[in-house]
């Protein structure tokens, strides 16, 4: 029981810290909690969904595909519904809000109520040493989550355009008098925060089929990860993640499943009283 | 986000009659319509009710809290089970209910206010899940998702008479609203809105003032959700959940964010569009979402602020 | 008497080093002038002062009451007002209830038309009357400057601290501007720690100046004094 | 500032238009209730259709009363406070005789406190608690399974028939799994059946851990009352972990076995799951019911899946026929007529109980079958009388 619930935890806190990944970025930058990020990851599932199936694209393709779109779709919600929103980060939350309600009926409208789910890339399960059977597709979804997590931290620690994201996140009137032109870091990386939860979601679509509202759950978990980790943190991201997989599959294995969802709110409440800026956040100066 | 509060202040008598006479047609509307009719009033008061008490955080201090219709539910279960269970009269369970909301609204207020923004957000979001689950799990006291049936606030069921509860609930919101805001405090409120760092140099307790908007706001949700409760003799888990704070956000951001008479004119429209629209079935979510982020978007200021634009046009078009 | 006393104020940021071993005082009813290059840590000493932070270490005592790290608006109700220097108005307030907000907090039951009045005395003060009604973010970066000392001025301080409030102005107004802040030593006993890049103003006005570089203080002493030092030329000028 | 303006004016004005064909007069409505909205919207979809069929079949075999039958769909996304309003809006704007559907047990038993106040005859189609019909109010009757209708019936039965010794019970966290999971857990104690029971969570969707649990429990059948997707992700993940094709698996409710999505969702593992359903293609009982699939083969241009269509669809047949003979519309001789219901329906004979004092009263209990999937086969196990095979492990 308890390799599997540590197992099942890692590979779930690897998701949640990928999902995550996307709203820390466009916390640290913009100041901007993006409550849609939820509708992006379904978004890119149903896209994933149509490609690969309905257009018969080999699947790694059609995954690319729905990233990209998913990006350009998060460039264009900058355009219009973030950019005039900038310095009130109350409205952009109000505003993502209802961008999320009009995005799930819309898929309702679409896409219909059942849940759609991308080809998956491997079958069966595996045994592992003996102690429990593993769905493959997790395994593989593990893979490709560490793979992107990964590429992401290489990309901001390495390149160029990173550099210009951390300083942006450390201060933005010093990135500003430096000649960085926030307008266009800010609507890059709101893409960039939305490319990550499409990347999250054509990763996990093939385990998790998306349905329209199936985005809350999702968007639940990352902020609750945002805010354990610490706001714009990227390490705490992916520490907060794995604790919260990891307490909320020990917790159903040992306390309670129905209140599986449960434990990892309790946690955040107590990492609020009393550390309040999370795990790996700076003190507000 | 504005706020406009010197000039909406009831200066003048003439004002002040007219505001009574206004009242007073309203109050005497439902004996001109049917049963049906009447009920929509009664929700749109309900509505009105949690607007503007979600307008005095969300408008005047800029707090944006998820957890209203959270708070709502609290107040509503707590009077429901009171009642229920331990056999309480169901006007005492509304006002344990309300105090029950208060206090909890004081202690997530305490919890998040230090950090203030978004983690207020995203750590209301947090309770109002919380407590959906316990509601969920806790079947036995709660009736989960069956709902937990209760008795009405009178012996004969009557809508005129839920009418004039809703009235009265109403106006004591309202009245309490107008009171804060008016007060020293909501000079305050809207310090620690438009900048908490100038405001706490000039000797404003912002943590204080947060916390003081927060439990009242807290507390008149309670009292909403629990007469609320009490009307419809059936409590679930769809009142405390976040399509209901989706609603009572988008009333406030289209009626009018942070201005008094916003969020009544935001709750009165938007529940009588929905009766309309309801027809249309499966859409009218969409497009009651795409109402309020085009308003949101291209109207912050929600329907009073497309007023006092015009007005303002009209104004100087005339002098 | 010293109002307010500073002992080895040190404020690191992250790694960065702010203010090392500040030490300071400002008599009673003087006006004190903080100068120095950019960078040397007078605005961090003003927040420290003013309770927006507290020092990592060292200690603040105001009329001889400890209040290092004590929340700003405690501080302020004690008696330390400040403006900032880039100007935090509440936009969307108009100029009275902005100077309200000091009146109240000051005076808590004071009435509507006891803080009106206030306020509206405090604005003409200052200068800005018939801008009673006007939305603070309706007016220029000048009026602004006076409305933050107007407010400042509700709050009934004892001691004012003003950032760079002359940024803007021309000479002229620069010459009414240091009549104005001596009148409000002369005329409401006022104590004022002024940090200031006019330095013709400095020297008029005050009495005393501190010199701050690098976080440390540099010297102090009258104005006379300070210009002709030549550590002070050398922290201005560089090598 | 002129665009939302525009825009406004023009919601309300097509919002008025929008109702505007409610008043045509010679028709007789009837309401309906369901969600079209929110989590369990697939169940209004399948209300459409049976509705779509019901009308054309009602009104070509004459119509009720001489004129046609109009069904007026009022959402109720699933929350009971909607469900209650909508009854309202449905009785008392547009003034329809009766009102059936309703697949929520919570939505359900708020509607039936309106359709005793308004006294508006109210037929439930496919809300399963107890209480709905337990409560033995004169105007709500029940045209669906209940819950202690389908343990007792069916699932308790099916249990003793293939002598399974040790059950898991797995319920979602909602009325409806709570409730049924108890009846199930009481009717097993009684028969002696060892079982464990858990709860999970209705919008979870990964249930390892669940999993885990009842496969160190190694019981020989799971009886899963998690309804939607929730149940594709619970077949889907038994299998990767192993606990079937050991046990088998129930699914409580049926219909999301047979939606079109479940074999995409649940792959391999789908094979050898069983679902309670009321429909199966080669065990029709009536005439009626070979009738309904090939019209809704011609409609819809594929297989009958979610049975909730034909629920719809017997419903509506039976609240006509109930019309013609009543030969008014006046609600107590509506009711009087109802409690005397004699009619052949695609699931059987509809009668209603008129016992007082359980959940029997103003019920009918159709039939229903468990299912298993054998290579993507509907084999039918149970009753014994109508089954087409045996169950495979």
């Amino acid at each position: 029981m308890f390799a599997i619930a540590s197992m099942n935890g890692l590979v779930i806190g690897v998701i949640y810290a990928l999902t995550a990944l996307g709203v820390s970025l466009v916390v640290g930058i913009m100041n901007v909690v993006n409550f849609a990020h939820g509708e992006f990851y379904i978004l890119a599932g149903y896209f994933s969904f149509l490609f690969a199936n309905a257009l018969g694209m080999p699947i790694i393709a059609a995954m690319g595909l729905a990233v990209a779109l998913v990006f350009v779709f998060g460039l264009l919600v900058e355009y219009t519904l973030i950019r005039p929103t900038y310095g009130d980060d109350m409205y952009s939350l109000i505003l993502t809000f209802i961008l999320s309600i009009v995005l799930q009926n819309a898929y309702l409208f679409i896409f219909g109520p059942y849940p759609n789910k991308p080809p998956g890339w491997i079958k069966g399960a595996t045994n592992i040493f003996d102690l429990f059977f593993y769905g493959n597709q997790r395994m593989a979804a593990l893979v490709a989550g560490i793979a992107v997590i990964v590429v992401v931290f290489a990309m901001i620690k390495l390149t160029w355009f990173g550099r210009i994201i951390r300083a942006a996140s450390q201060d933005r009137g010093m990135a500003e008098l430096n000649g960085v032109n926030t307008t266009r870091l800010n609507m890059l990386s709101f893409g960039l925060g939305c490319a990550l939860a499409a990347a999250a979601g054509v990763i996990l679509a093939p385990v998790f089929p998306v349905t329209p509202t199936a985005g809350v759950p999702v968007a639940l978990t990352a902020f609750v990860v945002v805010v354990l980790g610490g706001m714009g943190s990227m390490w705490g991201c992916i520490i907060g993640g794995l604790i919260l997989g990891l307490v909320e599959n020990l917790g159903a294995a040992y306390l309670s499943t129905g209140y599986k969802h449960v434990f990892g709110f309790v946690i955040l409440i107590m990492v609020l009283a009393i550390r309040p800026s999370g795990l790996f956040g700076r003190k507000e100066a | 986000m504005t706020i406009s509060l010197g000039e909406s202040r009831l200066k003048s008598t003439p004002k002040i009659l007219l505001c009574l006479a206004g009242l007073a047609v309203f109050a005497l509307l439902p004996w001109t319509m049917g049963v049906y009719n009447q009920h929509v009033l009664i929700v749109c008061l309900f509505y009105t009710m949690m607007a503007a008490s979600w307008n005095l955080l969300a408008g005047y201090t800029g707090q944006v809290s998820f957890g209203h219709a959270a708070f709502a539910g609290i107040g509503a279960y707590v009077s429901g089970i009171l009642v229920v269970k331990a056999g309480l009269n169901p006007w005492g369970g509304v006002v344990i209910g309300t105090l029950c909301a208060a206090a909890f609204g004081f202690l997530v207020g305490l919890l998040c206010l230090r950090m203030g923004g978004i983690y207020l957000s995203l750590t209301t979001l947090g309770f109002s899940e919380i407590l959906h689950i316990v509601i969920n799990n806790e079947y036995e006291i709660t009736r989960g998702t069956m709902g937990l049936q209760v008795p009405g606030l009178i012996e004969n069921y009557s809508k005129i008479a839920y009418f004039y509860i809703f009235l009265a609930g109403a106006l004591i919101t309202l009245a309490v609203v107008y009171r804060l805001v008016h007060s020293n405090a909501g000079l305050n409120f809207r310090a620690v809105q438009n900048d908490e760092r100038a405001a706490s140099a000039l000797g404003v307790d912002v943590v204080r003032t947060r916390l003081l908007a927060f439990t009242v706001s807290s507390a008149l949700a309670g009292m909403a959700g629990a007469l609320y409760g009490h009307y419809m003799l059936l409590i679930t888990p769809h009142l405390p959940s976040l399509d209901q704070q989706f609603l009572v956000l988008s009333m406030t951001v289209i009626g009018g964010l942070g201005s008094f008479v916003g969020p009544v004119i935001g709750a009165f429209s938007l529940e009588i569009l929905s009766e309309y629209i309801r027809a249309w079935g499966e859409y009218h979510v969409l497009v009651f979402g795409l109402v309020a982020l085009f308003v949101a978007r291209f109207a912050p200021k929600g329907i009073v602020g497309i007023y006092k634009a015009w007005r303002g046009k009209y104004r100087a078009a005339t002098a | 008497m010293e109002l307010i006393k500073g002992v080895g104020i040190t404020k690191h940021f992250g790694g960065v080093k702010a203010l090392s071993g500040v030490d300071f005082k400002v008599e009673q009813g003087t006006i004190v002038g903080l100068i120095g290059p950019n960078g040397a840590g007078k605005t961090t000493l003003f927040n420290i002062v003013a309770g927006a932070f507290p020092p990592t270490s060292g200690t603040v005592h105001f009329e001889g009451v400890d209040i290092t790290g004590l929340p700003a608006y405690k501080i302020c109700r004690r008696g330390v007002a400040r403006t900032f220097q880039v100007t935090r108005p509440f936009g969307e307030m108009s100029c009275v209830e902005n100077v309200a907000v000091g009146v109240v907090n000051h005076q808590p039951d004071a009435s509507r038309a006891v803080w009106t009045q206030r306020a509206v005395e405090c604005l003409r003060i200052v200068g800005l009357e018939g801008f009673e009604s006007t939305e603070a973010r309706h007016l220029n970066v000048v009026q602004k400057k006076k409305l933050e000392i107007a407010r400042a001025l509700a709050t009934g301080p004892k001691l004012l601290m003003l950032d760079e409030v002359l940024g803007g102005l021309n000479s002229q107004e620069i010459q009414d501007a240091i009549t104005f802040i001596r009148n409000l030593r002369d005329q409401l006993g006022l104590t004022i720690l002024w940090i200031e890049h006019v330095m013709g103003a400095i020297m008029q006005a005050t009495e005393k100046v501190i010199v701050l570089d690098q976080g440390r203080i540099l010297m102090n002493g009258s104005p006379e004094e300070v210009v002709n030092d030549s550590r002070v030329i050398h922290a201005y000028l560089g090598d | 500032m002129r665009r939302i303006c525009c825009f406004l004016v023009l919601a309300f004005a097509i919002a008025c238009m929008a109702t505007g064909p409610a008043w045509a007069s010679d028709t007789i409505k009837v309401g309906v209730v369901g969600p079209r909205t929110g989590g369990a919207a697939a169940t209004g979809k399948a209300f459409e259709e049976g509705i779509q069929l019901a009308t054309d079949y009602v009104n070509a075999n004459g119509g009720v009363l001489g004129k046609k039958i109009e069904i007026v769909f009022e959402d109720t996304a699933g929350a009971p406070d909607k469900a209650a309003s909508g009854f309202e809006r449905l009785a008392t704007r547009d003034k329809v005789v009766m009102v059936l559907g309703e697949s929520h047990s919570s939505a359900a038993l708020a509607e039936i406190e309106v359709a005793n106040r308004l006294k508006v005859p109210f037929m439930v189609v496919e809300a399963w608690a107890d209480p709905i019909t337990a409560k033995n109010y004169r105007y709500v009757f029940r045209a669906g399974p209940s819950n202690s209708g389908v343990v007792k019936s069916t699932i308790a039965q099916w249990v003793a028939a293939e002598k399974f010794k040790k059950v898991a019970i797995v319920a979602e966290n909602t009325d409806w799994g709570l409730g049924i999971a108890e009846l199930c857990k009481t009717a097993l104690d009684a028969a002696g059946v060892e079982n464990q029971s858990l709860v999970t969570e209705r919008k979870s969707q990964d249930h390892y851990m669940e999993l885990t649990k009842i496969k160190s429990f190694d019981p020989d059948a799971v009886l899963a009352f998690v309804y939607g997707t929730g149940l594709h992700y619970f077949v889907a993940q038994a299998g990767e972990v192993g606990l079937t094709p050991k046990a088998v698996i129930l699914d409580g409710a049926g219909p999301p076995s047979l939606w079109p999505d479940f074999w995409p969702n649940v792959g391999d593992y789908g094979n050898l799951e069983c679902f309670v359903s009321s429909m199966h293609e080669k065990v029709e009982l009536t005439p009626l019911a070979t009738e309904f699939r090939k019209s809704y083969v011609k409609a819809f241009g594929k297989n009958p899946t979610d049975y909730k269509s034909r629920s719809m669809f017997d419903a509506i047949l039976i609240a006509a026929d109930a019309i013609n003979r009543a030969g008014s519309v006046d609600a107590e001789k509506l009711v009087d007529a109802l409690e005397k219901t004699e009619l052949t329906v695609t699931r059987g004979t509809a009668r209603f109980g008129t016992e007082k004092g359980g959940p029997e009263y103003h019920h009918w209990m159709p039939p229903m079958l468990v299912i298993q999937w054998q290579d993507k086969e509907q084999v039918v196990l149970f009753p014994a009388e109508g089954a087409t095979g045996k169950l495979k492990r």
